[in-house]
């Protein structure tokens, strides 16, 4: 009983982010809750999708850019992180991010996941569900760091990070927004994750590149990609699997869903125009790497809108995040003068700005039940923009204290001799013919 | 004999091995070469770092003849091989003391 | 108000299209319209589907079959028609194809998805849901077109001339068929897009390619495709894709997208076989490239007629479009001489073309509501040939002069130093290693 | 009236392997069957997903460890599997496996898919889906077989081999477990076929290993794997594909499916951690192809297990199935000097057997209303061992005697010459550049 | 000192490189070339367009031995390479006017 | 003339190219070769198995200059290819009886 309550707790509170369905569900949950299969359906989808996402979605569209010697130690990383979130997850990530607890993280009564049975509900779908559904977006959010230390960092070391920062840094960030923390209560708006997960990778990303330092060769060997096909092959999953990750938010196959998974899909073509047409004028060519990066620019922005704004406002947010990720990993990467290898932060850390704060700007009142600056709420940009300002303190300094004590105990990064002869073959004896 | 190695643009492949046959060589081994020299390559730009090509694809061309096929192997690929534009590459006259048909043995002229 | 009826209207005629449901949902139209959670669920499914078809489904089985120095410049295309399509569909394309218009085109009336929100209906789906679902088709068919003048394009060319085809000529056919149009009116049997995609888009590509002329070096230097594991992949993601596409074109997940899935495996399956068996006699070796084609063959022609034939129909279609598509791909190309570089016409427009034949033929009342000439209705052959002339007369002289007026204005070719160097490098400053 | 009873008894059996949904939908049997619209959007999807693992998922996976000159001869065998049992199950398989008969094999009354119709029923979703869901499972069962014998086997040796295989081993012993046979009565645990599928393939290919004899160079030349890159796609897309497998064997989108994707996830992380420990330990370097491999070990000891166990169990069949399938593709191997080329009996086997009794050990009555070994039914363990027994001595009798009828009729293998030019070449015509 | 350039078939190349190692050849440099010749290739045909493969897979080796090894180095590649059909290949011998090594900067004979 | 071939550890490539252009070297070719020799590779394991990587990834330059520049061309070559660690690389000269220019027919020291 007292673990059905926590359960309609962190719900209600988890679904309070979502305004669309605020009333029903919560309703739902005080009235006799019934499971829906076609609830249940799509959200299963929706689980399968997002795995996509990282691998071999993510996995990918990293590999592609690095050189051949590292290919499949990017690799390696995305799935060794795959595999051990899923077990931390399980273990006490879940329970720290939507157990009942203090506002700024849940408790320990979820462990292990305690309790959960085949029976018991989160609204209209299976607990389980949510559960698993959930892991699928801690398994991306530290995927996604590993980004901008690519070639450079010690496998363990790696992993070490990616776990302690999955349950120190992103579970209780998900507590505030999603799981009944704070951030949620004083109305920050992020429907599918642009906080929780892109700024939040983002930022790590950022200080992580700086505190391990530049690769070897920057400047003076040539570290272009060696193979966009596998970049392109992973932008598209990234972009097919994002429908999972956006529409799969509204934990319901209904019109919120399907409003997500249009608006999601326009702003993603609008910012890979966007990027393209200035890439166009500024370099006189435009590249594939270009275009796919500007559609995964739209898709961080839309991310935290794709509940709350109408077709029209995604198009916005979609040419200004373009442009915006652009920059970001031209302009501003090369005025700080940090090796953020894949641009984590460029784009995950920049787009997840930008989108935050024009979901600010163009939240509808008839798509998700909260108006924005246009319709007249400036206040909720202010919102979002405190909601911005908490991840980014927080994450910035616990991720920096994690990288520290990693960095004395075992050391962040490889010899020069491994980097130079590259991770594949240095650190686990494989090389791509 | 001698051993004429040519460095030659990756298109003129086809076009430059129809004119020896036509002269009579008989067999030739290619390997692909990136070249450096007067010619500048395009550059590359990934998400604005810039990346200036300065090697550049050619076709390395080794083909064994009898001394007195020489001239005339130099000439057909000189003239095959051209494009008139820079970085058409160069060809190279080596002497080969000795050569051999490891399927049968055969030795220097009979070998080629 | 008035949009509602637009908007039932627009669904009514669409969903005559497809004899199966034209009963209940229609009537469901008149009376009170629900959302049912398990369509919805289904159709967010399959737009993720047919996605997945265009990027990275086509651009792999496309750029695998091209030369190493011009796969970037393939999947680059692909992607970008991705992105275009979508900003262009969302502005005028759904409306031209399905606001109430006349017989020949759709009103202006849902440009920018115009009073589109979370609540509207069509049939038991979200509205939007229905918008998103039909812009993955718009997105495809243009991406397919791309084949036939593969390695020689300018890519601005490329983008002016899928945008305004699929305005002018996509847009209007689809309204013919499935938006309340003439055709659908006059009972032509298309349940997923034979004649509105397939047909639509060999004939673009026929014209394409014949008026820009062949590639270089066909016929002097080796063309062969550089790595077929990319056109595999990608054939692959095609015959999974599909399943969005055909089962999708139900609209709802019932017992019609049931048949229709196991029809589009049994169909695709057999003209795999078909085509293998056919080049084995008469080449004396099974290819790879030749068993993959089969199967895009076979997933072409069941297309328009997925929910009305029985299994053993599916059966026959396969066995005979495998053939057909052979010889539309070898002996017909060479019979007529042009360079359609990827047998776009070869493939979907004979495939296209005998399965909406065939569709004719095999159609059961049982299955979709319609008898074929099996069952003795032999109109339905002639029917379906009107529906195939209308859309390959129109298509040929639209598409003849969009690429006429372009090739005046920025001209269509790239130049012969680009086009030996590789688009990949000349045209988008890129290489794979 | 017969055929609906065929259908009941049929379904009746199939489901009565499948506890967690004996009693319901068994009495919706009874009762009128109604459609549910949300379970059969999830079966639609499963069935999607499970092509996915086959074609491009198992087809890149076995591709990438082999050697270049041979990528695409593995592609071809994958491929055109799924082809020619997608026609053989419409023909015949589906009947001898689901159609009324005796315990031991079905019979012929749906062959050819006789009387399959678009409103016929089987629990809550359409009949002729149950069909294409299971089909998916007669097309990947085989494709797994030809990891053992890659390199080597003749492509037309190798139709017939699998064609004959599905309909005299696979179609029955489908029978024995799901379709009313034996195996099902004696209350033998197989959720999602790692007996059916696993198992039997893993012994096959055992069995075809052996008889064929070692690939030429083994020991001498290096055999490396060309390209891992491809080997993590596909294992990927086999986990993501997995999904649609075990949980989709729930034929239904509700808390029994969802719990089987949860301890599917946890179980397959679990294990790809597990085998990269002892890798690790014991070699010195984790390697992404250890680590993926562990991922499908865990994948196939989780199947037979997935809707009867707990979380928890969920973790240690993961840990104790990775090192496990560590041990048979290395050990093992090496011990019985065998050449099964990418360890299908390795992993699928071994993995299966450990997997089939760790269910028996680990199913809890709370979720699938099985108690196992630790709940105090030490019989399970024995009823599970006993389904192992069937299947090996069966299959492994089988396989042998359809090897050796067509090694006297048209020979196994290929020539020296054409397995030292490599089969692309040799057998397809076709070379990846 | 002798640059023994041998063209072989790619098969071969393990069971030349331990010949070699039996007679003392401390080093040797490998790349990969496509040669022409007297053998022909097979076809390859995608979807009704057939490409006659001219070149064909060859390993090039390079081993610089002294002068007195020569001999035996060439033998030995003989034995060790051909399989008696056609397209085994062919070894030609060069004179080396110097030879280094780099690490060391040891010369000629000591260099290898 | 001579040609100085160069066997080199791949990452070197851009420091050996800058050092010749610093002496005056206009054009070189380069090609990816693998070498065998004292140095030896570290092993890879797939599934247990074993294999050595007996041939390590090597770049081999080509660079034809006239008779005076040689010896400082192999000296440069030395000074910037050495890491001091075994598998550094060889340098050969070979004697170049004729050097063309394709594009122009410029012969010999012209053709460079
Ligand atoms: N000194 C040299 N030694 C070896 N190869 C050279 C040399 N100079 C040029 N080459 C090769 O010839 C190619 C063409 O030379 P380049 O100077 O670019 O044009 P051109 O031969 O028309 O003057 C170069 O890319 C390089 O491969
Ligand atoms: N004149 C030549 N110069 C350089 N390489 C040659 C020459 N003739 C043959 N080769 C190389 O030797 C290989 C085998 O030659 P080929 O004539 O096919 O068989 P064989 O050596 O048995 O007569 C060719 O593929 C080519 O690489
Ligand atoms: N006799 C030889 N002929 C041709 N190449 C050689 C020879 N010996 C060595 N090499 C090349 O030089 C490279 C380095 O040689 P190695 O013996 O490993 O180190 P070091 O040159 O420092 O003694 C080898 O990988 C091989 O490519």
């Amino acid at each position: 009983m007292k673990h059905f309550k926590n359960l309609a707790a962190g719900a209600v509170a988890t679904l309070a982010a979502i305004a669309a369905l605020a009333i029903e569900p919560a309703l739902a949950q005080e009235a006799k809750p019934k499971l829906d299969s076609g609830d249940t359906a799509w959200m299963l989808t929706s689980t399968a999708l997002v795995l996509l996402m990282t691998i071999p979605g993510l996995a990918l569209f990293y590999g592609g850019m690095l050189r051949k010697k590292n290919v499949l130690s990017m690799l390696m990383q995305c799935f060794a992180v795959c595999c051990l979130m899923s077990v931390l997850w399980m273990v006490a990530g879940y329970s720290l991010a939507f157990a009942e607890g203090t506002p700024y993280v849940g408790g320990l009564g979820k462990m292990f996941l305690m309790g959960s049975s085949v029976g018991a509900l989160n609204g209209t779908i299976p607990d389980i569900l949510f559960m698993v559904f959930q892991m699928t977006f801690a398994i991306i959010t530290p995927a996604l760091i590993v980004g901008a230390f690519a070639d450079r960092m010690k496998f363990s070391a790696m992993l070490w990070f990616t776990g302690i920062w999955m349950l120190v840094v992103y579970a209780p960030i998900t507590h505030w927004v999603w799981g009944g923390g704070f951030l949620g209560s004083d109305g920050v708006l992020d429907f599918a994750g642009g906080t929780v997960v892109h700024i939040n990778a983002g930022v790590a990303g950022l200080v992580a590149c700086i505190m391990i330092g530049k690769r070897a060769g920057l400047g003076t060997e040539s570290l272009a990609p060696h193979n966009l096909v596998l970049t392109v092959i992973g932008a598209s999953l990234l972009w097919v699997g994002w429908f999972g990750f956006n529409a799969g938010s509204a934990l319901a196959a209904n019109g919120t869903a399907a409003m997500a998974m249009a608006v999601t899909q326009i702003a993603t073509a609008a910012a890979a125009l966007s990027w393209m047409a200035v890439e166009w004028m500024m370099r006189g060519k435009p590249s594939v790497l270009g275009l796919v990066s500007g559609a995964v620019g739209g898709l961080v922005a839309i991310t935290p809108a794709a509940g709350f704004v109408a077709p029209i406002g995604a198009l916005f947010i979609g040419l200004i995040s373009g442009a915006a990720c652009y920059w970001g990993a031209t302009g501003l990467k090369k005025m700080c003068g940090y090796d953020d290898a894949l641009d984590v932060f460029g784009i995950h850390g920049v787009g997840g700005i930008v989108g935050a704060l024009l979901t600010g700007v163009f939240a509808s009142k008839a798509i998700g039940g909260t108006a924005g600056l246009l319709e007249g709420n400036a206040a909720q940009v202010v919102t979002q923009a405190w909601g911005i300002v908490a991840t980014v303190v927080y994450c910035a300094i616990a991720s920096a204290i994690i990288l520290k004590l990693i960095d004395l105990i075992i050391g962040l990064r490889v010899s020069d001799e491994a980097e130079r002869d590259g991770l594949d073959l240095s650190l686990h004896g494989e090389t791509v013919q | 004999m001698k051993l004429i190695e040519a460095i030659i643009k990756p298109f003129k492949l086809d076009e430059v091995r129809e004119a020896l046959t036509r002269i009579g060589v008989q067999g030739l081994t290619v390997s692909e070469a990136r070249g450096f020299g007067r010619q500048k390559g395009q550059k590359e730009i990934y998400r604005g770092a810039e990346y200036e090509i300065s090697f550049l694809p050619k076709i390395r061309l080794e083909i064994a003849v009898p001394d007195e096929l020489a001239g005339q192997v130099v000439e057909t690929l000189r003239n095959s091989a051209a494009t008139g534009q820079i970085g058409d590459g160069k060809i190279f006259v080596l002497d080969v003391v000795k050569a051999v048909r490891i399927r049968t043995g055969e030795e220097d002229n009979e070998a080629l």
